[in-house]
């Protein structure tokens, strides 16, 4: 020992709106820098966390992620929940060149080479719930349902256009947006209802977010919307989430994720019991982007290994192909377009807020940052791989689109 | 205002400002006189606010009307130098889209909306930058004080105007580009954005307008304009008795206050980098409010101040407490005002003062 | 247990003797393959087995286990039982047990199953409840015992759904002649809701004439529903209307009537709503035969706890600001963050689950209506908090104080009112009052550090536009707003709407330039 | 006692012209078809019990409140009913309010600056300095008004006769063609109500006046016609001794 | 009886009130005179507790009342028509009058008719709002209002201002009346001397902050006073 620690950074909102779901995510990187420095630290330095607190304003976390790279020194960043978080601290990363491990779920159309995705890309939650929903619950009518911000209407434009390659009519796709925060669903959750009753089986794809889940359920219930007649597929609601509902009216409804908590795996259950101890409370729930926070650090521990330095340039180069576990009993692979390998986990809702594993896809399924059923970037591809070493590389015209270097 | 105090303060703004650019560009980043890139970008971020700020006191300090939206001139006057910004874009954008930006193109947007149109022009974009808070602010002004609005029922609808704006801007139909908003912004008037001397030239901008503004403001309230305004604010009927105008008035310093605004949010947005919809929020109005009654109400010079503490002050807390910041500035805003009820400024200044401006507590008034 | 024997019998003259000739009837239950045990529940329920309802019952409730050697367990209150003997387990090795699991479509076999047995409960309420289920799955094999359950039943109301659900399977029968076809779509059609829309809809290979009448009872429903859609766009504005009064209805104390700009009203609303968690909790925990009691236990701990948290903000704080409200907004501002970072720190960022008691579950049709009990509830609850403090404020003589006070404290004391405690008791009834508020909206809405943030700029707005001063237009004020919004949604879309509503509130303003009713005359300008 | 309906022509030299007014206050008749005519120079006395309507009357004729009926007609030509208060403050008319009203935050001095007659319009007051002339009238109504020593004072920290007086000043410092002056001598010395009447005698030299007060030896001292005014509408109308005698005037007013 | 013993008050650095004495006795009408801004009304507020003393003592019938707050002061009886009579403005006429009950014991909460008697107006006007009336009906309800506390000191700051010479006749008999039932102190604050002399019994002439007269009515030399008041 000896050495000077490393510093990771962490850049999760502990207060303000966000902080319902992010202050998870900054309790789990401090578990796992505990558990690593247990291990030795890394490169034989300890690590050291150096947390803020951007709470939940969008220019902050630009200015909180400069000061973590700059004035802090830190070899990486853990953090955003966000998009628009994400885009806001982009431009400082690749400025500073520097590296963010950005954990959540989003709507793709990003390849940064100082970003790493351990969420899931669109077609790693979407299209397989879709599939799953179209194949075993007869759907043919979908009301796409979401909050009105980037994530969902992406998701959903990436959903219709997939449904209407399926067949589907116009007709039988309903849109719906509601604005953050929304909280009297009465009129969506009797329209959801009308539109189901045409006689098709009938099903909604969720991409409500955070805040707007907890009354959309609750009125779901007790408009006695049952799972076994309109099942809610929902792509940001987790056990985090439930912890909040009663969720007995709402057994069956679905969700698609990575991870669930419900998965019984060896790995996951030390994963559960070490994050029990380090919290000291035995009922804190896990969810799927602790456990991307878990594979990203991994990696980047792995890469540090790798690159026997925590020089960003150079882990940046050290981090493709790195494969760790993850709580699924699977392995996660960094790939070229810095997008992780993930499995896709359909989950029930249980009437004691956890999800029963309903289907899984057999293997991991590999990102795709720009989606194919997007007109302005089916072209596009990603590889930070040299010689290529290029986000939007435009397969049509042979060029690295725009000025990501 | 008393004069020595507004001279001081400019000299302040103006010095810092200029020294810290001086010393961020001549010395090397190993030196101990060196001032890192981001304290240069955080300063000309504070001083955007302090503008804000300034803006915010004008009007309320000296004309009584408590705005509780005035963040939105700020948001849009940000939006009109953000659509200019992301103009300059050109081809370099993801999608190598020389006219929409990517957030249309990944939409599936055709062509470019009419009113994104004129931006890629820099003389256009900032006449946007004053023309789009300034209008708004005289029509919503118009209307509302010759109807004689007033009072907690003006604040309500500034602050229904920017969240009703907020929800507007989030909507992705709208073409701002939703919750995202604008950004992965390049350069501005042909300079690198990142550049160290862009930069420190952005904070020079800021402080140079802050000043500007500072003396304007200076010269209206102490005018017998001013004066006027201070007895519409305490005694708005009486001046009508006088043949005064009191909506002419209001409306004059509300429209300067508003351009002043955007302005600040204009040099807002290439110092942080992003502009989208939260600046609306009518909570970022309440914070611009908070940073004048800190500084001190009707002190202009408190306004600056308060804004940079307070910024300042969060800035410091979320690195330093991020757990219990909230906290801390909570509690700053309690004493602040119990203990200090004309703010930092009025604080400093309360000599000749007699107290029939702040009654005494119990159990007199 | 009566309903476990009769369920037997059943099950024995449901199932015939071919049933009996199968081995092992629960042999698919303990499948990976949701398919197969879909289809391992419908013929359990058909085997006539004794234990199959026990077992489908304990499925249901996700209480069946598999063991390794393909044993099934029903885990009960006191140890397992072996599925298929009835009998008890020894020796159980909880490690080695799978749960049977159940997805969607297996519950719907469950249900259909339960469905057909339960249609001969003692129980009226629960036999139509059966019949219920058994239109839902409007599944052909139901029609025998809904025959033999039609033919003894008594009861009206369980009659006539058990002969909405014999119609409903009956379209979906195969052989079913046409003229029972055609009554059956009249039944349906007489039924009238969207359900039944739904189901007409979805029929198809019908003769031609059926295929018709069904299309024209759809139309008729559709005419039937349009004119029930407008009574229910009141109610939701009515119990949107009744929610942000509620939690304007603080507000029209501390700032309406006090003029204490009060940022932290939020804050206090959501203390209201973690004292309904921690009472809840704490009934569970202490209590638990009254936890369907502990959503009005809260409400008066949680006025007291708010009210009294009020007080301590008042004595400790707002009394040093009065005669400069502007100030006001900056020390609740700061008492605000204060407070939703105190309760973050305390019960975590994340949601608490406030649960909602069964009395309040659930919703009741009428006619074209669907009347959401919760939703009711809180309408009612709102009526009765909003008269009884218009009541206090109006005719007792603590009311009287309170407006006199907060109209000239100095003249108020010089009248021999004790004004400190006028004071602190006026701010900490507007606090209860939220802390009320909080209680309901537990119901409704995320028990988070966050849930005041969510309703102070509404709050406000409710306050404003009635008329500040004035609870009677702020009554009129959030439920305007309420109905406004609910019928601007389906038109414009809830975001879209919203800003509408925004948009018209500051049209009205200008016409209206202290509110819907403004307090007029000389007193107001003196 | 006046012809209703009149045109301009027959109102000869008529200042101010109030025909048939009614207001209402919820059901409430606080005007009662109220009729007045004030010559070009005239100076009048209103009395009449409280809540007669005599500040409601000056309510109506600066246009703070609008007559539900008749006719509010000045310099013969000018439908005041039409106007807003700083369209009728523009045309002369000034007015001292029962309970006085200035200023709070501004100085003595600054609440004379603001009443001096001149441009009201913004883009004039954001250039204007205080000129020499102006100085000179201030000191002038400082002296009038016994201000002097309180002229940096903030007004709101007057005692309420200073405050009426620094009203007084303010209405002098208008220079309007007609004050209306509401109770000016409430909360004076019998000595100053006398230097009042005095002032007021001497202003009506140049400007017409209509002075509303309760106190007769003052109302006296004007030596003007008087109106009284009971329940909305005219009791009575002649000299002091006139309206003095008539015997309703002192059922309802005077008293014995 | 009241008794002031040498008060200062102050108005931040502002002195209004120099070592101020005065007394007031039971069954007695004290008239209290001077010209504008010499500080009646500050003597009132001291004496009422509206605002607070700087140096000095006031006793009411021996009790030190210097440091209570106005409604305990109100409590011990001392009742209070202010200058610019603060009538609460959005309180109907008749609620002004019950905010008097604080100071009564339950059984004692009822309107006397004999405010209706002196104030005929008011009972006509008891749904109206305060702020609604005229100045001089204004100025009636203050008198009621601080007549329904039933006090034993009343103190009044120029209650004739604005109201109609037959009322201030009545006025002028009431206090005498309730003067006649000698049990409360009066305490008259007046410009308006003709009617101060002939209701008072003691007089007292302030300047400047000071009490520079005072004596029994007929005992001052009336022309002293006269030009002790004008300029
Ligand atoms: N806004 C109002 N609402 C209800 N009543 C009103 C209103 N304004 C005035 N009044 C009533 O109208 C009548 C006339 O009032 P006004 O003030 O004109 O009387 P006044 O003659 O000036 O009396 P005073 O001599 O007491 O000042 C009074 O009875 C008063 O109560
Ligand atoms: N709230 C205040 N703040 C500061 N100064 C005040 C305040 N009230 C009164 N004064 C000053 O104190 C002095 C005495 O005022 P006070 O009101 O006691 O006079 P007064 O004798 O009642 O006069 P008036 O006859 O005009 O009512 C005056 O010079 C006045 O300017
Ligand atoms: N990336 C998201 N869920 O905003
Ligand atoms: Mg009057
Ligand atoms: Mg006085």
């Amino acid at each position: 020992q000896g050495a000077a620690p490393i510093k990771v950074g962490i850049l999760h909102s502990l207060s303000g709106t966000m902080a319902i779901s992010e202050t998870t995510l900054k309790d789990v990187m401090l578990m796992l820098i505990e558990q690593q420095n247990k291990k030795g630290g890394l490169l034989g330095r300890k690590i050291e966390a150096v947390v803020v607190d951007p709470a939940s304003n969008w220019p902050l976390f630009a200015e909180k992620a400069r000061q973590l790279i700059t004035v802090d020194k830190v070899a990486a960043v853990f953090g955003c929940w966000t998009s628009v978080s994400r885009k806001s601290v982009l431009p400082v990363f690749e400025e500073l060149n520097s590296i963010l491990f950005y954990p959540v779920q989003y709507e793709g159309e990003e390849s940064s080479k100082n970003v790493f995705y351990t969420g899931a890309a669109p077609n790693q939650q979407a299209i397989p719930a879709v599939d799953y929903l179209a194949a075993n619950e007869k759907v043919q009518r979908w009301v796409l349902a979401g909050t009105d911000y980037v994530y969902p209407r992406t998701t959903n434009k990436i959903l219709e256009a997939y449904l209407k390659s399926k067949g589907v009519k116009d007709e039988d796709i309903m849109i719906n947006y509601t604005p953050f925060g929304h909280s009297d669903w009465q009129n969506i959750v009797a329209q959801i209802k009308r539109f189901g009753s045409a006689g098709k089986k009938t099903a909604v794809v969720s991409t409500i977010n955070g805040d707007a889940n907890v009354p959309f359920y609750k009125e779901l219930a007790n408009q006695g919307i049952k799972a076994t007649d309109i099942p809610v597929v929902a792509f940001s609601v987790g056990e985090e989430e439930l912890a909040g509902i009663d969720t007995k009216p709402l057994v069956g409804h679905l969700a698609a994720w990575n991870y669930f908590q419900s998965v019984n795996t060896a790995a996951n259950r030390g994963f559960i019991k070490d994050w029990h101890d380090f919290t000291k409370n035995p009922k804190r729930t896990t969810n799927d982007p602790m456990e991307a926070h878990y594979i990203g650090f991994n990696m980047w521990v792995k890469a540090v290994q790798k690159a026997g330095t925590t020089d960003p340039a150079k882990v940046i180069d050290a981090m493709i192909g790195i494969t760790v576990p993850n709580l699924t009993g699977g392995y996660s692979a960094m790939m070229p377009n810095h997008h992780i390998t993930k499995p896709v986990l359909i989950g029930e809702v249980k009437n004691d807020g956890q999800f029963n594993v309903v289907w899984q896809t057999p293997g991991t399924v590999v990102a795709n940052e720009w989606s194919p059923y997007l007109e302005g970037s089916k072209d596009l591809i990603a590889d930070w791989r040299s010689p290529l070493s290029c986000g939007n590389f435009n397969v049509k015209t042979g060029k690295c689109g725009g000025a990501s270097k | 205002m008393t004069r020595t105090s507004t001279a001081i303060c400019l000299v302040l703004v103006l010095g810092g400002a200029v020294a810290l650019a001086a010393l961020n560009l001549a010395t090397a980043p190993g030196s101990a006189l060196h001032v890192p890139p981001y304290v240069v970008s955080l300063v000309g971020k504070y001083l955007c606010y302090a503008i804000l700020a300034l803006a915010v006191d004008l009007v309320w300090g000296f004309a009584g009307i408590l705005s509780l939206g005035h963040a939105a001139f700020f948001a849009l006057g940000g939006y009109a130098m953000g659509m200019y910004l992301m103009r300059q874009i050109g081809a370099r954008g993801v999608y190598a889209n020389p006219v929409l930006p990517d957030f249309m193109v990944f939409l599936n947007w055709q062509e470019l909306p009419w009113y994104w149109h004129g931006f890629d022009n820099p003389l256009f974009a900032m006449l946007m930058v004053v023309a789009v808070p300034g209008l708004l602010a005289l029509v919503f002004g118009w209307l509302a004080f010759r109807s004689r609005v007033s009072g907690v029922y003006l604040s309500i609808i500034t602050q229904a105007l920017t969240y009703a704006l907020l929800l507007a801007f989030f909507r992705n139909d709208m073409g701002f580009g939703g919750n995202n908003g604008l950004t992965d912004f390049k350069d501005i008037f042909g300079l690198p954005l990142q550049a160290d001397a862009t930069r420190a030239g952005l904070l020079v901008a800021t402080a140079v307008a802050l000043a500007l503004c500072l003396l304007l403001s200076y010269g209206i309230v102490t005018s017998r304009f001013g004066k006027v305004l201070i007895a519409v604010r305490d005694a708005e009927s009486r001046t009508r008795f006088l043949g005064y105008r009191p909506e002419n008035y209001k409306l004059f310093v509300w429209v300067i206050s508003a351009i002043m605004a955007g302005i600040g949010g204009a040099l807002y947005v290439p110092q942080v980098g992003i502009i989208n919809p939260s600046e609306f929020a009518p909570a970022n109005s309440i914070e611009a409010v908070i940073w004048v009654a800190v500084g001190g109400r009707g002190t202009l010079v408190g306004a600056v101040l308060g804004a940079i503490l307070v910024s300042g002050g969060k800035t410091y807390f979320t690195g330093a407490l991020p757990e219990f910041w909230l906290f801390a500035l909570g509690a700053l805003f309690i004493l602040v005002t119990l203990f200090l009820p004309a703010g930092i400024v009025g604080a400093l200044r309360r000599r000749r003062r007699t107290p029939a401006t702040v009654p005494a507590p119990e159990p007199a008034e | 247990m009566t309903f476990l024997r009769i369920f037997l019998v059943l099950l024995a003259l449901l199932a015939g003797p071919a049933a009996r000739a199968q081995d092992d009837p629960f042999a698919g239950l303990a499948s990976d393959d949701f398919a197969a045990v879909s289809a391992a529940v419908s013929a359990l329920a058909l085997s006539g087995d004794p234990q199959a309802g026990a077992a489908i019952a304990a499925l249901k409730a996700d209480a069946l286990f598999a063991a390794p050697d393909g044993t099934l367990l029903i885990r009960g209150d006191d140890g397992y039982v072996d599925a298929r003997t009835g009998r008890k387990a020894e020796d159980v090795n909880e490690d080695d047990l799978n749960p049977v699991r159940v997805n969607n479509a297996v519950r719907r076999a469950v249900d259909a199953a339960l469905g057909s047995l339960n249609l001969f409960a003692a129980d009226a309420s629960a036999r139509a409840r059966a019949a219920e289920d058994v239109f839902r799955s409007h599944d052909p094999a139901a029609l025998p015992a809904l025959g033999r359950a039609l033919a003894q039943e008594r009861d009206a109301g369980a009659r006539r759904v058990m002969e909405q659900a014999r119609a409903a399977a009956l379209l979906n029968a195969e052989d079913a002649p046409e003229a029972d076809r055609l009554a059956a779509v009249a039944t349906l059609r007489a039924r009238g809701d969207i359900e039944a829309s739904a189901l007409l809809g979805a029929l198809h290979d019908q003769p031609p004439a059926v295929a018709t009448a069904a299309a024209e009872a759809r139309e008729a429903i559709a005419r039937h529903l349009r004119l029930w859609s407008l009574a229910q766009s009141v109610f939701y504005g009515l119990s949107l209307g009744s929610v942000l009064l509620l939690a304007a209805a603080g507000l029209a104390i501390t700032f309406g009537v006090m003029g204490v700009i009060n940022m932290a009203h939020g804050e206090m609303v959501m203390l209201g709503a973690y004292t309904t968690f921690v009472v809840q909790e704490a009934v569970r925990g202490y209590a638990p035969a009254l936890a369907a009691w502990s959503l009005p236990i809260s409400v008066p701990l949680a006025f007291l706890v708010a009210g009294g948290i009020g007080i301590a903000i008042e004595r400790g704080m707002i009394r040093f600001l009065y005669g400069r409200p502007l100030e006001t907004l900056l020390a609740t501002w700061g008492l605000s963050l204060v407070l939703q970072q105190a309760v973050r720190s305390l019960f975590g960022a994340s949601n608490r689950e406030v649960s909602t008691p069964d009395w309040m579950s659930g919703a009741a049709q009428w006619g074209g209506l669907t009347i959401t009990w919760n939703r009711l509830t809180i309408i009612l609850f709102a009526i009765v908090v909003v008269a009884a403090l218009m009541a206090a404020l109006r005719y007792t003589a603590l009311g009287l104080r309170m407006r006199a006070v907060t109209q000239n404290r100095r003249m108020a004391a010089a009248m021999g009112i004790r004004t400190p405690w006028i004071d602190a008791l006026t701010f900490g009834l507007g606090s209860g009052v939220a802390g009320i508020a909080g209680v309901a909206l537990s119901q409704i809405d995320n028990v988070s550090p966050n849930l005041g943030q969510g309703y102070i700029i509404d709050s406000f707005m409710v306050v404003v536009f009635g008329g500040v001063g004035n609870l009677w237009g702020t009554i009129v004020s959030a439920l305007t707003l309420g109905i406004v919004n609910k019928f601007l949604e389906p038109v414009a879309g809830a975001v879209l709407g919203k800003i509408l509503v925004l948009v018209l509130l500051i049209l009205f303003i200008q016409r209206k330039p202290r509110g819907l009713f403004p307090l007029k005359g000389r007193a107001v300008e003196a | 006692m006046i012809a209703r309906g009149k045109s301009p022509a027959e109102l000869g030299d008529t200042l101010l012209y109030l025909d048939n007014v009614t207001v209402s206050f919820d059901g409430f008749r606080a005007l009662n078809a109220l009729s007045l005519v004030l010559e070009h120079g005239e100076m009048r006395a209103v009395i009449g019990p409280n809540g007669a309507g005599k500040t409601t009357m000056m309510d109506v004729i600066t246009g703070k409140t609008r007559p539900d009926e008749g006719e509010v007609m000045f310099d013969r030509t000018v439908d005041l009913t039409r106007l807003d208060e700083p369209a009728i403050a523009a045309l002369g008319i000034g007015r001292k309010f029962q309970k006085p009203t200035v200023f709070e935050p501004h100085s003595v001095w600054d609440n004379f600056l603001l009443a001096l007659a001149g441009d009201r319009r913004p883009r004039f007051t954001l250039w204007a300095r205080e000129t020499a002339e102006e100085r000179d009238r201030i000191e002038e109504l400082l002296v009038l008004t016994r201000l002097q020593e309180v002229r940096h004072h903030r007004a709101g920290d007057l005692s309420h006769g200073q405050k009426q007086w620094l009203e007084i000043g303010m209405l002098l410092a208008q220079d309007p063609q007609l004050l209306l002056v509401d109770e000016p001598v409430a909360g004076m010395t019998d000595a100053e109500t006398a230097q009042t009447a005095e002032l007021l005698r001497a202003i009506n030299r140049t400007h017409s006046v209509v002075v509303v007060e309760h106190d007769m030896d003052f109302v006296r001292a004007l030596g003007v016609k008087v109106t009284v005014l009971h329940e909305g509408s005219v009791l009575s109308e002649g000299s002091i001794d006139h309206v003095s005698a008539d015997p309703r005037v002192v059922e309802v007013y005077l008293g014995r | 009886m009241l008794e002031v013993r040498g008060v200062d008050l102050h108005y931040g650095a502002a002195i209004a009130l120099r070592g101020v004495s005065l007394t007031a006795e039971i069954g007695e009408v004290t008239c209290l005179l001077g010209r504008n801004g010499v500080g009646k009304t500050s003597m009132l507020r001291a004496i009422t507790g509206a605002h607070p003393v700087s140096r000095g003592e006031i006793l009411w019938n021996g009790e030190p009342v210097t440091r209570l707050p106005l409604y305990e002061r109100a409590r011990r009886g001392i009742a209070w028509v202010p200058q610019g009579r603060d009538i609460f403005p959005l309180l109907t006429v008749r609620e002004n009058l019950e905010t008097g009950f604080a100071v009564l014991p339950r059984g004692q909460r009822r309107l006397p008719d004999e405010i209706f008697e002196l104030f005929p107006v008011l009972k006509s006007m008891l749904r109206r709002r305060g702020g609604d009336l005229s100045g001089g009906q204004q100025q009636q309800l203050a008198i009621a209002r601080a007549l329904v506390m039933k006090p034993r000191l009343l103190v009044l700051d120029e209650p004739t201002e604005g109201i109609q010479p037959s009322i201030i006749k009545d006025i002028g008999r009431v206090i005498d009346l309730l003067r006649g039932r000698g049990d409360m102190a009066i305490l008259l604050v007046e410009q308006y001397f003709d009617f101060a002399r002939d209701l008072a019994q003691r007089l007292l002439v302030m300047e400047r902050g000071d009490i520079v007269l005072a004596g029994r009515r007929d005992q001052l030399d009336e022309q002293e006073v006269r030009r002790r008041l004008s300029v």
